[in-house]
């Protein structure tokens, strides 16, 4: 029995050491789901040029707002901007470091990616549970030869804290005076109908397997997963496909200002080529995490310089090169570049 | 030989002492720490504006608890009611009726349901039940019994297998060898005896059991049932996939709902403001006293029928 | 205090948690070297008073003595006696054999660590000769490492008192050491009994008359908790004074 | 016309076949759910699974092996901190405070505490072992899952020293052993079989768990041994994976799903089979 208990306490010891002997190059880092394939992507590339490991969960913007707050992580991702008052009043800093887009996507018999055309009113008739049949009238009128079935229409959203909901419904309240009177723009909101899906992943998983669907997630997830995007009417008055380049049209149109910590939402961008529902996706840094901020700039710095091409091939748009040169600038002013 | 006490045997007496009075420290601690953590929302909202308000809206940082009880008891009470017939009639089975060779095989293959882990159940729920659910036994619910008065509104809407009906179907399958085990235990309390006088009088095996063992092993049985309702309560896992996380008090049992465990672990690590995770805390605080609430009285249950029939 | 009384009792009382009073004014000696039985019907305190010699009732709370008994020059029912020490002083064997769950070997050893014997040679030694004294070792020379609970009942009862007379102990209790074995074991033990009586002071409680008549040269009988009678064996089975000790002895009750 | 004895055999006869239609119906769910993971698990499992750690969605290859270590190691700290505590507590309900009144409120409190709900105990930790220290940790999952086992633990030692005969302690004491050596070196000893099957139960009732970790070992795409920081574990990353959108992430949450079910069947049919075999009973929990 001493043997037995001498064994234990061994191993105990053993395992001590054993946990604390491999802490060294980590970053944490959590939050929107929206950058999730690039930063995922980038991740496993820095890691194999650097040995850096850095570990990001995709857990919801709000999470990672929630997350950065408590300082649980080095970094907090968000697709939703936080004004510079609440920057200031939590200590945090802020930069954008890509921008996407949020695409409606559906799963209908017969209907193919690109195929169904949706406009800013339907939207939101549709998430306002007013809309409840494929076959409604308005979504004809628009779609006119299109077989559209007498089936009803399962709402999908997000469950969790989100940016790409806040982009959503930023872009429903911009558009529709309803949406804004009842349900608002936020990271969750109060959904009149739909079932929640975790995570752009989940809403995507939801999406994929339930008929008669219809989600809204950010174009890698679409495209990824073969969902079946829609065509937008844009505040042009035209129809345009998700695409890099209309994503690229949006993105032009934001002017990003370091002084209000970039603080900017890109919904219902002019231009006749833009696409109505993009965002740029930020990272949140605690002030006083000094070392660990250097090491996640170090990071951001480098997916500036050499991420790009893996950002366009998942559909994301790369920072101009102007507003990457602003986000430097800002790194600098906090001391962290 | 004059006395001496053993200074090792004292330091074990604490340390073993210290260990068991561990148990206690832990349901005090997570008491206070839900409380301290929950303090703030229960200012805002209070007990009675919390348990009875459906808001559930982080822009307008208003919660209430009323849509995660819903689909908490929901998902519960429909969970016991599919579970419990058909565990007692395993239970019957295993006791009375299997042929010996049987028996043992059986109820170990019954009880290996019991150990698998519920994020199995959850995601077999996703991907294999709920589909079925969606497009076979929803669908032929709502052609027979779907256009009967009251009865139908249960089954109104869309099946798309993400739904309470879905959840509770995984729920009961997870709690029946739970509840089978039990009742089995209390069935096996009836003495061989009495049983053996009601078959020399001629009875049916359906009788005996009906007659002799039923009503002698209620108390147990019926502990059994609230201590897997209990269970039921705070599963998180086995619900999360296919419940669809929506904040709404509903009449149809084809309506997705959240309960207080999926919000939790949808939400936890995600709430952005102090008043949003109070609330969260708030909830876990709520299901911490009903669980245990109900795992107390299910446990008063069982000791009283043992100590009736010991 | 006469050299040849090894105990001596003295108006010994004793009551069970709840005020349980089932000794009554216990008086009488135990001689060197010699078997003492204690005899009467079930429930008279023939085994809570031989459970008084070693301080086994302090195990349980609630428990109360009175009275003295002096053992050698202590008085061993002293508030600030080690209960320890003077259980390594009196060997117990039980009513029905009460193996440890180690080896043969490791049953006997167990006693000697505690009493601090490091020594593995020493250990080996004091091992075998127990086994021989409790005239087991012919049996198990050859399966020393064999689980305990392996032998049959009347070798594990063997097993028990050589683990006992393996710490030499001055005196050794046996309650009802027999009640569970067969004939032949029975003998081997009762044989044994006597063997034992040229080193230690043997106090043995039992419900067979013929065994005590066999084994002992001293004999009480305990009824309601009391002493009625306490002589040498011969006078108690052949002369007793007491009318109920007769009854008791040619099987009238009890 | 059936005579009164007919119409009772006949009731008799269906209210036992639909017993034994249930017992089946359970029988069923289980070959449903276990054949249903073998299938998925098997045509999933393959080496780079325990040899890599993962790739983003939508490259090729890619492995569990940071949640199988991450999970190995989470499971093995929370044995380690869950069940000395678990055995030194039942030993003294069993031991120092048998039939006292504290010793029976701390068992019924431990049997409740067996069926809190997992996901309260995070929401615990995560309040006091997370938000104080300023990140998530391995330390906090192992602590959240230890928590889960004590009671179990305790409760099994508790029985199981209980069955020792009390005798067996008595001869102890009369060799003058003091009370510890006698738990240790006898009472234990006695009770092995049954103490190590109740640590076998509990690691397999924690190895499961995955409400509590989610908020307080978190997770971690890449290999971390390092228990101050996230650790990766097999049973959130199920529910990451299966929650996601992407094929190659539910195969891999097949496959690993397959392994955990595995490992905790074989923890379970071994603890009732070293039960069967050393005390001819089924266990109770």
């Amino acid at each position: 029995m001493n043997k037995i208990i001498s064994v234990f306490i061994g191993l105990a010891i053993s395992f001590l050491a054993f946990g604390s002997s491999f802490a060294g190059n980590t970053i944490n880092g959590a939050g929107a789901t929206f950058p999730y394939p690039v930063y995922s992507a980038w991740a496993y590339e820095y890691n194999k040029v650097s040995g850096v490991k850095l570990n990001y969960q995709s857990i919801g913007s709000g999470g990672g707002i929630r997350q950065i707050v408590n300082k649980t992580v080095d970094f907090g991702a968000s697709d939703a901007p936080l004004k510079p008052e609440e920057l200031k009043k939590n200590n945090l800093i802020q930069f954008p470091a890509v921008i996407g887009g949020v695409v409606p996507v559906v799963n209908i018999r017969g209907i193919k990616a690109g195929e169904l055309r949706l406009d800013s009113d339907i939207l939101s008739m549709i998430y306002l549970g007013e809309i409840n049949y494929w076959d409604n009238e308005k979504i004809k009128q628009i779609n006119p030869g299109k077989a559209l079935p007498h089936k009803e229409i399962t709402v999908v959203h997000r469950s969790d804290g989100s940016g790409t909901t806040a982009i959503f419904t930023d872009y429903l309240s911009v558009i529709s005076s309803d949406w804004k009177e009842k349900v608002g723009a936020g990271t969750s909101v109060k959904w009149p109908v739909g079932i929640g899906g975790k995570g752009n992943e989940g809403v995507a998983n939801y999406v994929k397997r339930l008929d008669y669907s219809i989600g809204y997630v950010e174009f890698a997830y679409a495209k990824q997963n073969s969902l079946a995007h829609t065509i937008l009417k844009n505040s042009a008055g035209q129809f345009v496909e998700p695409s890099f380049n209309s994503f690229k049209a949006a993105a032009d149109s934001g002017d990003f200002d370091p002084k209000k910590d970039f603080y900017l939402w890109l919904n219902n961008a002019p231009g006749k080529k833009a696409w109505p529902i993009a965002g740029a996706t930020f990272i949140l840094l605690a002030k006083e995490k000094k070392g660990s901020n250097i090491n996640v700039v170090k990071f951001y710095e480098w997916a500036f310089e050499k991420g790009d091409k893996t950002a366009e091939e998942l559909v994301y748009i790369p920072l101009p090169v102007s507003l990457k040169n602003k986000v430097r600038a800002y790194w600098k002013s906090y001391n962290i570049y | 030989m004059r006395h001496k006490k053993n200074p090792v045997d004292l330091i074990f007496l604490l340390v073993s002492g210290l260990a068991s009075l561990s148990v206690i420290a832990l349901i005090v601690g997570i008491l206070f720490t839900l409380i301290s953590e929950s303090s703030l929302s229960i200012e805002k909202f209070g007990l009675w504006g919390f348990i009875s308000s459906t808001d559930w809206n982080p822009v307008k940082e208003s919660f209430g608890a009323a849509t995660n009880l819903f689909g908490t008891a929901i998902t519960t009470v429909l969970s016991i009611l599919i579970a419990v017939p058909v565990a007692i009639g395993i239970a019957i089975f295993v006791t009375e009726i299997a042929p010996n060779f049987l028996k043992g095989p059986i109820g170990a293959a019954i009880e290996l349901l019991a150990a698998i882990p519920s994020i199995i159940y959850g995601m077999w729920g996703l991907f294999t039940l709920a589909p079925i659910m969606a497009n076979y036994i929803e669908p032929a619910l709502q052609k027979s019994i779907g256009s009967l008065p009251l009865v139908g509104m249960l089954f109104e809407g869309t099946p798309m297998g993400i739904d309470l009906l879905t959840a509770s179907v995984i729920l009961s399958i997870m709690i029946i060898p739970f509840t089978a085990s039990i009742s089995r235990d209390a069935f096996n309390l009836t003495p061989a005896v009495i049983k053996e006088s009601a078959y020399a009088l001629g009875a049916t095996k359906w009788e005996v059991v009906r007659s002799i063992v039923l009503p002698y092993s209620k108390l147990g049985v019926f502990g059994g049932i609230v201590l897997s309702l209990g269970r039921a309560l705070g599963e998180t896992m086995a619900v999360a996939f296919v419940l669809g996380n929506n904040h709404q008090i509903t009449s149809s049992l084809f309506d997705a709902a959240a309960t207080i465990t999926v919000t939790l672990a949808n939400e936890f690590t995600e709430a952005d403001t102090d008043i949003y995770l109070s609330s969260l805390f708030y909830l876990a605080l709520l299901l911490f006293l009903m669980s245990f609430i109900i795992l107390a009285l299910a446990k008063f249950f069982i000791l009283k029928a043992e100590r009736k029939y010991p | 205090m006469n050299d040849n009384i090894k105990i001596e009792v003295r108006r010994l009382n004793f009551y069970y948690s709840g005020a349980l009073h089932v000794l009554k004014d216990i008086s009488f000696s135990m001689y060197k070297n010699t078997v003492t039985a204690l005899i009467g019907p079930s429930g008279c305190g023939k085994t809570t008073f031989l459970r008084c010699l070693n301080r086994m009732h302090d195990l349980y709370p609630g428990n109360r003595y009175e009275g003295e008994i002096w053992m050698d020059d202590d008085n061993i029912l002293d508030n600030d006696i080690d209960h320890i020490g003077l259980r390594s002083k009196v060997g117990m064997v039980f009513q029905k054999p009460t193996p440890f769950p180690m080896s043969i070997f490791e049953n006997i050893a167990f006693g000697l660590k505690l009493m601090g014997i490091k020594k593995k040679t020493e250990i080996a030694e004091r091992v075998e000769r127990a086994l021989k004294d409790a005239a087991l070792w012919e049996e198990t020379a050859d399966i020393l490492n064999k689980f305990a609970l392996s032998l049959s009942g009347g070798q594990q009862q063997r097993l028990c008192i050589a683990r006992a007379i393996a710490v030499e102990p001055e005196v050794i209790l046996m309650d009802e050491p027999c009640s569970a074995l067969d004939p032949i074991a029975t003998a081997k033990i009762e044989d044994l009994i006597t063997e034992l009586t040229k080193r230690y002071t043997v106090i043995i409680v039992t419900h067979n008359m013929q065994q005590a008549a066999r084994v002992s040269e001293y004999t009480g009988f305990f009824m309601m908790g009391k002493l009625i009678e306490f002589d040498t064996t011969q006078k108690i089975f052949t002369a007793p004074s007491d009318k109920m000790t007769e009854d008791y002895i040619t099987g009238r009750f009890g | 016309m059936m005579t009164i004895e007919q119409v009772r055999k006949l009731k008799s006869l269906i209210a036992l076949a639909f017993c034994t239609l249930a017992a089946f119906f359970g029988l069923f769910w289980l070959i449903f759910i276990l054949g249903d993971v073998l299938i998925h698990g098997i045509g999933a499992l393959n080496p780079s699974l325990f040899t890599n750690d993962p790739v983003p969605p939508g490259i090729e290859g890619g492995g569990l092996r940071n949640a199988f270590v991450g999970h190995l190691i989470i499971t093995s700290f929370a044995t380690l901190i869950g069940v000395p505590v678990g055995v030194l507590g039942g030993t003294f309900l069993a031991e120092y405070a048998r039939g006292r009144k504290i010793a029976r409120v701390i068992s019924v409190l431990s049997d409740i505490m067996v069926s809190v709900p997992s996901i309260v105990i995070g929401t615990f930790i995560y309040a006091v072992l997370v938000k104080p220290v300023g990140h998530f940790s391995g330390w906090a999952g192992a602590v959240a899952l230890a928590i889960i086992m004590i009671p179990v633990v305790l409760r099994t030692t508790e029985d199981m020293l209980s069955l020792v005969p009390w005798t067996l302690r008595e001869a102890a004491f009369a060799l003058g052993a003091p009370y510890y050596k006698v738990i240790i070196h006898v009472v234990y000893r006695a009770a092995a079989a049954g103490i190590l099957t109740g640590i076998l139960l509990s690691i397999a009732r924690v190895v499961g768990e995955t409400a509590p970790l989610l908020f307080t070992s978190f997770n971690n795409s890449f290999f971390s041994a390092n228990m101050n920081g996230p650790v990766s574990s097999l049973t959130v990353t199920i529910f990451q994976y299966a929650m996601g959108p992407y094929s190659s992430w539910h195969s891999q949450a097949w496959a690993a799903s397959l392994m955990i079910t595995v490992f905790i069947l074989v923890l379970t049919v071994l603890g009732r089979f070293i039960l069967r075999w050393r005390y001819g009973k089924r266990p109770t929990i």
